[in-house]
């Protein structure tokens, strides 16, 4: 299994039936894929739907596509809306879990995500609405980049949003921000704490009941 | 996934003593009146009431009033319930008069979690007193806050069996709004329809706002 | 020719083609029965509407009603919405006109209508709001109640808004709010400028280009 | 009443340069795409464009922006689209970048009338420099200030001749916020129908609204 795919089954073990999720592009959007069976997920997609699912294959149409502009379907039950109705859903406290890739976590469990000043200026699109407003907030993303803890003391890039966010989901483990700092919860299978510790760039609790994910290969 | 179908009786047994309530209906036209009936039945007692208007005393939400089961009611318009002046005058009932288009703010501005919106209407008025005002490129605001409730309570022209809801013409008014602003969302609704068959951009709830639905239909 | 129906064919000649009108309770209503021929005018009901018609006898459904809950039809073109959009098309200047009754207006133009303290608290419903945003205000009332002048020095009720009306439509005369003050610009058939000034409870200037009502018996 | 269907040529003749635009779509989903390529061959410039986002260089409003057309854009996301961050670091095009739903809300606010609305998106991040904030019992929120223009251009699936619209699932979007926020409303409509044939409650923007139409149907 490779680094992305463990994260994403990881992740899709969050998810509880009936669940409102908004998936970020990029490695988030793969959680789709791992929901556990018997579990039904409403997936949002911030342009205007929930309800949304992969493309049908010979039936696309230029009207129903992701926040990505790629086609998609709507399951039976979905509902289209405006952006006002769908931030509304993101911002007012309906969305249970939103899942986002992160470039830095700190140690208080803020994310930057959106910007790499003087290199890369995308724009925030939906991202600082979604860890403001959504219930849960997962990132989902390596552990390190480059050879570079990306969990730090302290961000160097702009933050999305001073929330705490409430689990990041690595290749290497599972931790989660508390009011006494960063949980080592869970390692990746074959991964030691030492490993862990050795690429997070600030200080990790471990967890008195720390286990291995429970991913099976 | 949880069936949101549930009895009139059960649903309405959710709601406690000293419950807020948003309920939908515009002199109780689309308003959830089934549910309303059965609050009375239940004798739930000192609601906080939060909707457009208290009907008359016979229909509707109306009766609420006559029953004296309202502690509090916030709403634009109390003209056409004789008692519900009565008993504002006799002290047994708060009245919070709100400008209609502003409560519609208030309420949207509770569902969709902003914290407050600025309005032009009520500036000099005793709309204001006790209100913070923003100035703005010289023009003036009203702050005024959102409203969210413990249950919103809601009449639908079509349920389908995960939620998503229709209204139908003038009985829409304050119902989808009300729906993204209570922490329980109870729907009563005309027709119930299996899953699929409202299409997707004639949905005006989406189903993840509701909790439970309720038919109207006689049985 | 009664009072009310004088009132009603006066203010009708205000509304032009096209024009999105919201008619107030009681003596406005009379309105929508004298719209000039050849001009088209949208009639908003504040409940969610917009193309509204008088009911179509034995076809009436309790769907379809007005902001006093007694049926209406929809014309040809008709779109219904809820509350905030109803309310956004009235706040954001969308509204042409609107027609609403008044209690008192004083010399600022500035109308009272919704309440008399310790006596009558409907409550303002839409008013505020329609009298804050709507691009036109006229307010259609009798010129003087129980013998005492409605229009005065200071309004004694409570003020709907501080925004000066555009114009008011009595059954003595058509009066306009200017920076200058109240100017008198109509009187109705068969009235004098000296009737007038005697039922009004404060200073009206004369417009030079004063005239009668242009309504024939 | 004034037919409000028009030419391609003449709708966008209306728009002289230097004029601010509200641009529907996400990604070009749902864009006015017909009125954006007339934008190109008239060569309006110096234009404000408020739109989710820039698209791509080769799609919808994305090409305003390669053709340096665009004075300054408000937007959510230009990730998508080189040359605008390539001119905006020249200096050339001025981004002003708002959090899609705030965007969202500042064009409701502008078309609805409301003076701002208070949100926590953004708070205590760079996109809360230069505004101000307003503590509502110890939350502390931005303060965010309406947005309008002196042109929307929108794109609907199907329009009658009053002018009343529709949307195709996701290719609604922000077509409706901007249809109220723009002085002049245009509307591009795959199909134009005649009076009556869209029901009220399918109606998702007014036809009092709307100024002109415009077909995109081959002719």
């Amino acid at each position: 299994m490779d680094e992305k795919t463990l994260i994403a089954r990881r992740v899709a073990l969050e998810l509880m039936d009936g669940d409102l999720v908004n998936l970020g592009i990029g490695l988030p959007t793969l959680v789709a894929r791992y929901v556990p069976a018997g579990r039904h997920v409403f997936f949002q997609s911030e342009n205007g739907i929930v309800g949304m699912s992969g493309p049908i294959t010979g039936a696309e149409n230029h009207d129903l596509t992701d926040a990505g502009g790629s086609p998609i379907s709507a399951l039976p039950g979905a509902a289209s809306f405006d952006s006002a109705l769908s931030f509304g859903l993101i911002r007012g406290g309906h969305l249970d879990v939103t899942v986002l890739g992160g470039l830095q976590v700190d140690r208080a469990g803020r994310l930057a995500n959106w910007m790499v000043p003087g290199k890369m200026v995308p724009g925030m699109g939906g991202a600082m609405d979604l860890v403001t407003g959504a219930r849960r907030v997962i990132v989902a993303m390596q552990h390190s980049a480059k050879g570079e803890p990306k969990i730090v003391e302290h961000c160097a890039l702009p933050l999305t949003s001073v929330r705490r966010v409430d689990l990041v989901v690595t290749d290497l483990a599972v931790i989660e921000p508390t009011d006494a700092g960063l949980v080592l919860k869970e390692t990746a299978p074959g991964v030691t704490v030492e490993q862990v510790l050795a690429n997070t760039g600030c200080e990790l609790i471990i967890a008195p009941d720390l286990r291995s994910m429970p991913i099976e290969g | 996934m949880k069936n949101k179908l549930i009895s009139l009786e059960d649903a309405v047994a959710l709601i406690p003593d000293g419950a807020s309530l948003l309920i939908g209906g515009f002199m109780a036209v689309g308003g959830p009146n089934r549910l309303v009936d059965e609050l009375i039945r239940q004798g739930k007692r000192d609601l906080t009431i939060i909707a457009n208007d208290t009907s008359r005393p016979t229909y509707g939400l109306g009766k609420l009033v006559v029953e004296k089961l309202v502690r509090k009611v916030v709403t634009s318009h109390i003209g056409l319930n004789a008692d519900t002046q009565k008993q504002m005058i006799a002290g047994a009932i708060e009245v919070e008069l709100v400008p209609q288009g502003t409560l519609a703010e208030r309420i949207r501005a509770g569902g969709v979690g902003l914290g407050g919106v600025l309005t032009p209407t009520g500036v000099g008025t005793i709309v204001e007193e006790g209100k913070r005002t923003v100035e703005i490129d010289g023009t003036t605001y009203l702050l005024e806050l959102p409203i969210k409730a413990d249950f919103a309570l809601v009449s639908a022209k079509q349920a389908d069996l995960y939620g998503n809801l229709t209204y139908a013409l003038t009985a829409r008014n304050f119902n989808p709004l009300m729906a993204m602003a209570g922490a329980t969302v109870i729907a009563e609704a005309e027709d119930i329809l299996p899953v699929g068959c409202i299409p997707p951009d004639a949905v005006m709830t989406p189903s993840v706002l509701v909790d439970h639905i309720v038919t109207t239909a006689a049985r």
